[in-house]
């Protein structure tokens, strides 16, 4: 819901991030181990936004880092884990159990159903009944109602319109076309259904050879930020670093440990090539061979 | 030959698979992802099988990873879809056989996977539902799983069930009440269809929707089954056994569905030294 | 709404027609001058199927064939003509206004939001409120009703789901995965929201080595037919043929004429090869030249 | 230097899109096709531009098509939308501006593009709005065009007009019943922006939105618009006349966007001999 017809948009990453502002709906990207913008999180953090309430299907890192970097009130994603490889995001959940952060929990379809809406520019979709469930005590703005056609119980789930989507990219124009990279998740829905969008890439070019995922009047900046995605994957070019993601949940099991992992990999760096001189780049570019 | 319990869950789950189904499995779900591809390699080689919410259709995988956004779990995919499209699936009665598990499970199947305590007075906040809130209304029956039948005892001496009267907060409905209290709300899809353990099978009462003890496995009684599970479940005057893998299952299974075994990540280090004999 | 996992569907035009049976409502892919399945409506009129109700956005040679070939009772499609190369589609508008045919005229988004309803698998969703047009007139389907949201009115547009879609591809394989080709138009929703597809390809082979724009769970048939799209496009391979709708729609204008026509190509050719006989193809194939 | 309607219309169609509009047209609508790109040429290089529901962005046709599925409206596209994303836009209040047509148009830029006579009694069925229903109702602003102002005579003798008090059937909504009718029922978009005829260009009256003469081409004469049209427009005091299009604009016109001349197929053929100089 924004129209950004402009021919360059490109931008640095501090001038990006300083376009979520207090109290925003924010949507991340990818899911889970993949291609969430991590890099641009680090930003966030760094600018002591305030008050998040992130959106989105099942995700890990980066709500966790986000809960953990303190920029975050709501946290409205579907699952917030590291699978069988972690298991609980451990600043989510004590911030949860502290009562710091407001659990929304809401469930992959009816989330996807508020984006869609969103999209489609209808006030609300209606999903197929699910009243049983106490999600729905999570989410006032979900209604009960009667279908009009067939009078069967439905719930309206409301257009959940993001202020921005954040998507971390394989490449992009300047202009902003882009070009995600599989798997796809959510994010061109996303996209379409916020106000805003920041496409951090690992590459920004002049002009893109292929047709986008995408459409650049959607996109609001671009910035370009190699293994920005670190320490999720962005497939092909890289995969997600196990040996930094079991680091950050060891030391993020105890709040002063995790204040260490924040001074040495978000606060410490003056820039991101100083981040990345602290990454193994040839373990997670040579993922084909593990 | 000897095989082990993840072995005979893995199995046990995939023979709930008929050929030709839709088969989806969520996050966190190295047993489903396990059961979903030996049932294409085995009995099911129709079957449509999407490999978690990165949307990989029929993929075939060399091996299986931890994590379901892995780019492993998209080799050789016939297409890799958005993961809204999917989820139409279900909603259009389209999807057959999901799996799902959860921190607490009663005694009609409805699934916790968010939080330990209350709404206003959480302990534990568990990871989430993901899809299970919408979907377990929706899809045209559900699987559920766990390895921890086994109750515990927590550091105060309380004993802690996976499988329990009530469950502290309803992310994905079971038979929701019991009875025909899901029917008559007019939830869609069958529900859950059986409940698989690291102990036993169960299915549903009919009438009640309590969960009936179908099979044991090889190793377990009925009365381990009353003693870890917290509610009554309905055992019938015959409850058989759950029957052994057979060897061609075994292979696959090993050889070229999980060769690294995420299989056993599920499950506490004791419950992988049972040992079971065709 | 239909799932068909069965991994050979490949078999003769003939069979594949027999799929549609009589009231049926009918999808057909494409539009106006682009890859309309023409040979799988020649095969319809062969076999004298009756009484279709054809959905669809704006269309042209299609629908006025098969409204000509007497097999269309209800037309819902939102325009139906020859734009400003042949303007009215004689056949159509003859029958429309002798009572023959049924004219269900929709607005292309209402079309498609109850197309989008029955793939996503709800009983309706709700588009913005357009009341004031005749159009709902001819849709007494459509209700009115308040938003359980916002209170504003809003139109309930019922889950519309087609028997049959019929697409003209590219390439298929006989497992039914399918690539179309650009512009695609309404092609991917119309299959997902059908309850049978059938899918008519210039080629099928015996796996596709790309991802297919229609995953095969959702064909119910494939058939080979080279040119079967004619004398509608099929980018890049064949171009629309000018000349021969001219021809048709000079013909069509009278209903004595018109059976010439339909003597000629439809029920002339014992077979799709020979039908092609006829068909100047140097002329449609070499079409970047003219 | 000489030009004709054809050119004077385009023009002045063109200089209605503002830089970075988001601009649509649909099917058979050769004026505003030359008129989108021309604006994307001239004036406003960040419009975007969705050529018709073939769902081009932003194509750099080397010669425009008669039918809007044509190949070459896809050349030098930045993507290729489905059409559905594309109704989304205007849904969303993104869409700026789209083109309309109608065999007719009433006082208050209601189109009829659906049938002439009665639901019960078509005398003539017409091709049909295509996505004005809809998109009439959405859209920021809609720019209303015809190139058969002029009134004919039947072979009955009867004299037929495309611009009507009231139109047989409402396809698309312009300011409805006038007034606040629009409005009050919770109708979104702005309604008709101007009227684009072979004569003149109308805006409409603020109050009773019924059309308000603007301008006449040099050409015409206010009596002229009287004469051909059926309803009485509101006429100021002060009637402009259209601004002739400058070199630039003619040159670009004719030599980059549409140097087959397509949009001389909308004109009768008498209208094309009519001269304007600059």
């Amino acid at each position: 819901m924004g129209v950004f017809p402009e021919s360059d948009k490109k931008m640095s990453l501090e001038d990006a991030a300083k376009l979520v502002k207090d109290g925003d709906i924010i949507a991340f990207g990818g899911a889970l181990s993949v291609r969430e913008p991590i890099a641009f999180i680090r930003e966030l953090i760094r600018q002591r936004v305030k008050d998040l309430h992130t959106v989105g299907t099942a995700h890990g890192f980066d709500i966790d880092l986000a809960v953990g970097g303190g920029i975050v009130k709501y946290v409205q994603n579907t699952y917030v884990g590291f699978e069988f490889d972690f298991g609980l995001a451990p600043n989510f959940r004590r911030a949860v159990e502290k009562g710091e952060v407001i659990s929304k929990e809401d469930g992959c379809n009816s989330l996807i159903y508020g984006l869609r809406a969103a999209a489609l520019g209808v006030p609300f979709l209606p999903h197929l009944n699910f009243e049983t469930s106490d999600i729905m005590k999570l989410h006032p703005e979900f209604k009960k109602f009667k279908c009009p056609i067939t009078g069967q119980t439905l719930i309206a789930i409301p257009a959940l319109e993001p202020d921005v989507t954040v998507l971390h990219a394989r490449i992009a124009d300047k202009k902003g076309n882009t070009i995600i990279s599989k798997p796809y998740v959510a994010d061109i829905l996303m996209a379409r259904a916020s106000k805003k969008v920041v496409v951090t890439a690992e590459k920004v070019v002049d002009r893109l050879d292929r047709e986008p995922h995408i459409p650049y009047f959607e996109v609001t900046a671009v910035v370009e930020v190699p293994y920005g995605a670190h320490p999720t994957a962005l497939y092909p070019d890289y995969t997600y670093d196990k040996d930094h993601m079991g680091e950050y949940v060891r030391l993020a099991r105890d709040p002063d440990n995790f204040q260490q992992y924040l001074d040495k990999y978000v606060f410490g760096p003056k820039s991101h090539e100083e981040y990345l001189e602290l990454i193994d780049i040839e373990k997670i570019t040579n993922w084909k061979t593990w | 030959m000897e095989y082990t319990i993840d072995e005979l869950m893995a199995v046990t789950m995939a023979r709930l698979i008929k050929d030709g189904d839709v088969v989806f499995h969520g996050v966190a779900s190295p047993l489903p992802m396990v059961a979903s591809r030996l049932a294409k390699l085995t009995h099911a080689p129709n079957s449509v099988y999407f490999a978690g919410t990165g949307g990989a259709m029929n993929p075939t995988p060399p091996f299986l990873p931890t994590m379901t956004q892995d780019a492993v779990l998209f080799e050789g995919a016939e297409a890799i879809l958005t993961v809204d499209y999917i989820f139409n699936l279900a909603a259009r009665g389209e999807m057959d056989v999901m799996y799902f598990s959860g921190g607490q499970i009663d005694k009609y199947g409805n699934l916790n996977n968010s939080l330990i305590g209350g709404i206003d007075d959480i302990k534990v906040k568990l990871p989430g539902g993901a899809g299970g809130a919408n979907l377990s209304c929706e899809v045209n029956k559900f699987i559920i799983w766990t390895t921890r039948h086994r109750k515990r005892v927590s550091s105060s001496g309380r004993e802690i069930y996976t499988l329990v009267d009530k469950v502290d907060f309803i992310t994905s409905t079971g038979f929701y009440q019991g009875g025909d209290s899901r029917e008559k709300l007019g939830i869609h899809g069958g529900g859950p269809y059986k409940v698989v353990t690291e102990l036993c099978v169960f299915g549903f009462d009919e009438k009640s929707k309590i969960m009936k003890l179908e099979t044991v496995h090889p190793d377990v009684t009925v009365e381990d089954i009353l003693e870890n599970t917290m509610f009554t479940p309905v055992v019938p005057d015959e409850v058989g056994v759950t029957s052994h893998p057979t060897e061609e299952e075994l292979e696959i299974l090993r050889n070229e569905v999980d060769p690294t075994g995420i299989r056993k990540l599920e499950f506490p280090k004791d419950e992988l030294k049972r040992k079971f004999e065709i």
